[in-house]
């Protein structure tokens, strides 16, 4: 493969601005990370990623946007907050996955990990539904999303057998209450995006008082 | 002792042995449920992973109904007890944020009660002086590797309430029980739960690391408080034994299960049966059960 | 009259109204003049090596010099309005580079306030400038001196806090 | 009606050239007080001086105004001229109409404008100057050195040989310090024994120095030249002119405790000596773990001591001495890894720290110079070192870099393949060489003993078998690498002494945030402290190598003796001084003062009705006061003042500025 160069004053203020952006949203200091390589190394999943967690750090200081957002990196992150709990620099480095995950899907980035969005997507689904997770119905949606459908099919089947997995989803009354958290945060992010490419600016909660 | 009580999803799902030895251990020690009515799921990895907002409104349904109740939360799923914990922390010094959650929850929420997971309630609260004195069978000769996975102690600032690399409230519990416990490196390592449907080839290996280091440390069991490791460290055991061909057939303990045994309840009343490696073997070999 | 029952008397002055009065076209030929207060460890330095090195710049400031910046009482500042003086310039050594170690740390904390006290006087603020030059910056004692001298003769000579002799 | 001469320089055409001197003289002559003006090609010269005097005299000139350059340049001179003229040396002032006028503004106009404005706050200001004198002190000719590790002895050794009294006050059993725990020393490798052992026998033999060993400084009082120090020497328990330190009595002593000179590595008794080449060579008993102190049994020691030095009963004594300089080098501490829970030090018996590791390597310690691991005395063949452990982590350590781990290190990776062919793994994030002979140093770990360097933090050590697993990034290739070592060494931060801010408040200096002391200027003045006749040497300063920790100490010794080589001490005259008639005695003040000059005091005052009342003013100690004036602002009454820069003087020159 051709040595890729990146033209790092080619990100311009726009890469400025998503650094800013991410460490806002995630309330805390980007900037802080020297690139010790602790998270990494912390990582139980980082064999399997594309970039490092110590890379995805390098490219918000960076400013280099699709790069992180296109990256395996933030999908596989299974939020076990090694990293957090190890950062020298106290750099909460797990909700800057959670806060470039969500990036990722209000700005329509393609996942590099369609299964695992595609399993986010469904246990949710299936929460915004009843009120709670429905193990089989999700895994039902989330292989008709994947077509997976072999996979799994022995433990799927020895759990309905142990009564493990209902057949049945259980609905809370307050299924619409929970529906309705689902519909406000919903609009709340729409509104967000939108005044955001507006160049509005955005009040992000996590840059108050957040400690 | 008294505390509103969130299950959670897995408890009435798939990890049911684990609500129903929680109620008969919270009895035995006279610690008080009064289930949250009408709870909804807390989003677990899912939310958090989509949508910051979110992950604090799932949780915070469920603490503004404790609120009202007047009452502490306990969670015994690890994941629950997190994102509980989180929200709280979250919201406990930003205004802005705790209006926001309450507008889209359509309640309001004040960031007044606790969150613990019962693994904290028990081992701090409680106490292993408390429960030795219940103890009525004594698990004697079992070695078990406790097990604490990601979510329990993780953040430090969040948790806080047990060291978040060598945490031992669990192995106190175990002492008291008359359990061996042993000091073994992968205690705090990930499953890797969230991804055990989507990349089970992640899971399975990290789910064989743990395995391994517990298995190198001589334990005869493992135990948890968390029904994501449970269902990963047991259900996909022979999965992990058929990829990396390997033999462990280390059954995957709840801590109440244990507890509950040593209290002298009925074997055949706490959901062994459930179990992919069923433990009963183990058990009567120690001649436990 | 002592300096503290001028600055009373001044503050006193100022409880009415306290706009800042509005600018009246200055008189021909009118120079702004300007008052500045220099550490004798950096800052006066720092103006030593402005003349050594040749900078120029315009002949408005006239310079007091004084052991450090925390030496630097408010009140000479404020007569010095009553006296006249345009503009007022506190310099003093970078913070972290007293010479006396912390002297600069109390200056800084004392202009912060002292900006808003004139202010309330009805001195436009922007008549006090606080600045840090070390010895070694010629170049920036001439910058400064240059930019205040132009901010100040865009506002026009300083008439509120003038005595009528 | 004063009278006040005012003589104006051409300097050449550097003044002359650029401002007009006939205008100037003009102006200068109408100002108040002004009796007689002059001007002269070069005021600085010897003729230039010479009239001035000629003029003083003349003219019976009580005031001088000499307009020329900045007074940073000439004020001496012309207070020598001055005063050489029988005039008082602080009569006088300059107007600097040289760098402030005509070297900076081109329009000669404006230029004589602002040169008279200038000559007149001068004029102004001179008028409000008062005769002041320099006063003078005496001095203590002895210094005491606080700390006896090799910055103290350094210290006292060089202010011993200008023939200075000096006492060096250690407060462990034996002087030495840290650098008597390692085992070698970088860059060149010598033993750190060989090099520090001599220094220690030349300190007890110098006969300008007295050692007090056991003994701690308990209060100080006084000042610059004058300090009266209040020393605890405590028990040792040993009449040390019986003692001949033969040792019989710790070979006897049946109470083993792990010895704090080999970190826990070792074991050493209730009475003991802490190293063999301790000096003095006397033991003390530790009366915490002595099992006569602790049942009223055993005196196993004073059964068998053979000289009966043995005294069970001394007590603690306090000791006053006088002294005139002080310097303070008590050094540093190894900070204890513990928090790291990730690394496992105190989990696992094989992961130490730097310092324990010199001990492991040292022919005295424990193991006799053989490197085993503390485990099970495995010799390891795999040792990961893990750099910046405490350093440079906000989280869990000290912001700060500690300086001398990236060096200790390399000499840990040396020593590992010289002495036992052991595999060194560095994990590092930066290596930091800064140093004469030390980048080479580096160089050769990883050339000629490939030393295996990583850039990365581990994250995780874990037992795996007899293996210590070391998970780490390897962050140039950007992938996750493991190293299965048989020991572990944390290169563990210098961090302060924990009694670092107590002595400080003793001794009224300041630390910083990290409890290291604070040198009067980081640049310029770095042994200095902001109290006058104390000085820094070595890393209780800040963390320090052992040629740095010398060299400071030396310098330190040299201010010391440069301050006891004089008979008197001259004070500077331009000090704060209080008006007692309008103190309130808030003391306000007090806080503000960086050198801690200012102090309440109580006085006697006749009030109206001939009644005598007590009330507290503030008072000014003259030989500690620098004469920033910070306090001046800081009072409410305006009775602070600091002469030559009074409030008076200063409203002077605004006004006359002002015209």
């Amino acid at each position: 493969m051709e040595m890729e160069v990146l033209n790092l004053t080619a990100v311009g203020p726009a890469g400025a601005a998503f650094a800013a952006q991410v460490g806002a949203e995630a309330g805390t200091d980007v900037f802080s990370c020297y690139q010790c390589g602790k998270c990494s190394a912390g990582c139980p999943i980082s064999y399997a990623m594309d970039y490092q967690p110590r890379q995805i750090m390098r490219l918000v200081q960076l400013g280099l946007k699709d790069e992180a957002l296109k990256s395996s990196t933030i999908w596989l992150c299974a939020s076990c907050a090694t990293c957090t709990t190890r950062c020298p620099r106290e750099v909460e480095i797990a909700t800057v996955m959670d806060t470039l995950r969500a990036m990722a899907r209000r700005e329509g980035y393609p996942y590099k990990e369609r299964n695992i969005a595609a399993f986010h997507r469904a246990f949710l689904n299936a929460v915004a539904g009843g009120g709670r997770a429905y193990e089989l119905g999700m895994i039902l949606s989330y292989k008709m999303a994947t077509f997976e459908l072999i996979k799994d099919i022995d433990l799927g089947l020895t759990w309905l057998r142990q009564g493990k997995l209902k057949f049945f989803p259980e609905r809370i009354h307050g299924a619409a209450a929970v529906r309705d958290i689902f519909d406000k945060v919903r609009e709340i992010e729409r509104k967000e995006v939108a005044a955001q490419r507006e160049g509005r600016p955005v009040a992000h909660e996590g840059t108050e008082g957040h400690s | 002792m008294k505390y509103a009580y969130y299950p959670g999803c897995s408890l009435h799902s798939t990890a049911t042995e684990y609500e129903e030895t929680t109620r008969t251990v919270c009895a035995t020690l006279g610690v008080e449920l009064a289930e949250i009515p009408d709870w909804n799921c807390c989003g677990a990895t899912s939310a958090h992973a989509t949508n910051h907002l979110l992950s604090l409104a799932l949780p915070a349904r469920d603490l503004a109904k404790a609120e009202q109740m007047g009452l502490d939360v306990v969670a015994p799923c690890a994941a629950c007890y997190n994102r509980m914990a989180q929200t709280i922390h979250e919201t406990k010094d930003n205004e802005v944020l705790r209006h926001k959650v309450s507008q889209v929850i359509g309640a309001e929420y004040q960031g007044t009660v606790k969150a613990k997971s019962l693994l904290e309630v028990l081992a701090a609260d409680i106490g292993p002086k408390v429960v030795e004195a219940k103890v009525q069978k004594p698990l004697k000769g079992l070695k078990v590797a406790a097990y604490y996975g990601c979510l329990l102690v993780r953040p430090p600032a969040v948790t806080g309430w047990d060291d978040a690399e060598n945490p031992q409230s669990m192995e106190r519990l175990m002492t008291a029980l008359g359990a061996e416990t042993v000091d073994w490196s992968h205690k705090t390592e990930c499953c890797g739960a969230s991804l055990t449907i989507s990349r089970t080839d992640i899971v399975a290996k990290l789910t064989h690391d743990i395995l391994d280091a517990a298995k190198a440390a001589g334990a005869d069991a493992i135990v948890c408080a968390c029904p994501m490791c449970q269902a990963n460290l047991d259900g996909r055991q022979g999965l992990v034994e058929k990829t990396y061909k390997t033999q462990y057939h280390l059954p995957v303990f709840y801590f109440t299960q244990l507890m509950s045994l040593a209290f002298g309840k009925e074997p055949y009343k706490l959901g062994f049966a459930r179990h992919s490696i069923d433990p009963r073997e183990l058990l009567h070999s120690k001649e436990i059960a | 009259m002592s300096v503290n029952e001028k600055a009373a008397q001044a503050a006193g002055a100022a409880t009415g109204p306290s706009t800042v009065a509005a600018a009246t076209p200055a008189p021909e030929g009118w120079e702004p003049k300007i008052i500045g207060f220099a550490c004798n460890w950096c800052t006066y330095a720092g103006a030593d090596l402005a003349g050594t090195s040749r900078i120029q710049y315009p002949p408005n400031i006239r310079v007091i010099r004084v052991p450090c910046s925390g030496r630097i009482n408010p009140q000479f500042v404020v007569r010095a309005f009553q006296r006249g003086a345009d503009g007022v310039l506190v310099a003093g050594c970078h913070p972290g580079d007293c010479h006396y170690s912390t002297g600069n740390y109390f200056a800084r904390r004392r202009y912060l306030l002292a900006t808003r006290f004139i202010e309330y006087l009805g001195v436009e603020p922007e008549r006090l400038e606080v600045r840090w030059i070390s010895g070694s910056e010629g170049q920036k004692f001439a910058d400064t001196v240059r930019e205040l001298t132009e901010k100040i003769r865009a506002l026009g000579p300083q008439r509120r806090l003038r005595e009528t002799l | 009606m004063r009278r006040v001469g005012v003589f104006v320089c051409w300097c050449g055409s550097n003044i002359a050239g650029m401002v007009d001197i006939e205008q100037v003289k003009a102006a200068a002559a109408k100002m108040p007080n002004v009796v007689y003006v002059e001007d002269n090609k070069y005021t600085c010269s010897e003729p230039g001086q010479a009239a001035i005097q000629k003029a003083i005299k003349e003219q019976n000139l009580d005031r001088v105004v000499v307009a020329a350059c900045s007074p940073r340049m000439h004020e001496n001179t012309f207070r020598r001229t001055v005063s050489g003229a029988g005039l008082n040396a602080y009569l006088l002032e300059i107007a600097n109409i040289r760098e402030h006028c005509s070297w900076v503004h081109p329009d000669k106009a404006a230029g004589t404008k602002k040169a008279v404005d200038l000559v007149r706050r001068a004029v102004y200001k001179v008028a409000k100057n008062v005769p002041l004198q320099r006063a003078s002190i005496d001095v203590t000719k002895k210094a005491l050195v606080i700390g006896g590790g090799i910055a103290g002895i350094q210290a006292a050794l060089d202010i011993a040989d200008a023939g200075q009294p000096v006492v060096i006050v250690e407060k462990t059993p034996s002087i030495g310090g840290h650098m008597a725990q390692l085992d070698k020393t970088f860059p060149t490798l010598d033993c750190s024994a060989c090099i520090l052992t001599p220094k220690m026998v030349d300190a007890a033999q110098n006969q300008n120095i007295t050692l007090m060993t056991w003994s701690e400084v308990e209060k100080v009082e006084g000042y610059i030249g004058n300090f009266t120090v209040t020393i605890r020497k405590k028990a040792r328990h040993i009449d040390t002119t019986k003692c001949t330190g033969c040792g019989i009595c710790w070979s006897k002593c049946p109470a083993k405790l792990p010895s704090e000179f080999d970190l826990g590595l070792g074991q050493r008794k209730a009475i003991y000596v802490p190293f063999p080449q301790a000096i003095p060579n006397k033991p003390v008993i530790d009366e915490k773990n002595c099992i006569y102190f602790k049942t009223g049994k055993c005196k196993a020691c004073q059964i068998f001591c053979p000289a009966g030095a043995i005294a069970f009963d001394q007590k603690d004594e306090l000791i006053e001495e006088k002294f005139g300089a002080i310097i303070v080098a008590t050094g540093y501490e190894q900070w204890d890894p513990s928090p790291y829970g990730e690394y496992g030090y105190g989990r696992y018996k094989d992961v130490i720290t730097g310092l324990e590791f010199e001990r492991l390597v040292n022919a005295s310690g424990p193991t006799e110079g053989k490197i085993k691991r503390p485990s099970d005395g495995k010799i390891p063949k795999d040792v990961v070192i893990i750099q910046c452990v405490g350093s440079r982590d906000e989280a869990k350590g000290i912001p700060y870099c500690s300086k001398t781990c990236c060096m200790y290190s390399a000499k840990h990776a040396i020593l590992l393949d010289e002495k036992i062919h052991a595999h060194p793994y560095v994990f590092y994030m930066d290596v930091r060489t800064p140093g004469k002979g030390y980048e080479e140093f580096y160089k050769r770990a990883t050339e000629e003993h490939h030393a295996t360097y990583i850039r990365g933090r581990v994250s995780k050590v874990y037992q795996k078998g007899d293996k210590l697993v070391c998970l780490g990034e390897d962050t140039l290739l950007g992938k996750k690498v493991a190293v299965e070592a048989d020991m572990v060494i944390l290169a563990s931060a210098m961090v302060h002494q924990p009694a670092a801010s107590k002595l400080a408040q003793t001794l009224g200096i300041s630390y910083d945030q990290n409890h290291f002391y604070t040198e009067a200027h980081a640049k310029l003045r770095p042994v200095e402290t902001n109290t006058a006749g104390i000085f820094l040497a070595g890393a209780c300063q800040g963390p320090k190598d052992i040629p740095e920790t010398v060299a400071q100490a030396s310098a330190a010794a040299s201010k010391a003796i440069g301050l006891l080589s004089k008979a008197k001490l001259e004070t500077e005259p331009l000090v704060a001084q209080v008006n007692e008639g309008i103190c309130s005695g808030c003391l306000w003040c007090k806080p503000i003062c960086p050198y801690k000059a200012i102090d309440g005091k109580v006085i006697k005052e006749r009030i109206a009705g001939g009644k005598t009342i007590e009330r507290t003013v503030a008072s000014v100690n003259a030989s500690l006061c620098q004469g920033c004036g910070a306090c001046t602002v800081a009072c409410r009454t305006g009775a602070m003042n600091v002469l030559g820069f009074t409030n008076e003087h200063i409203l002077a020159e605004v006004d006359a500025l002002c015209l």
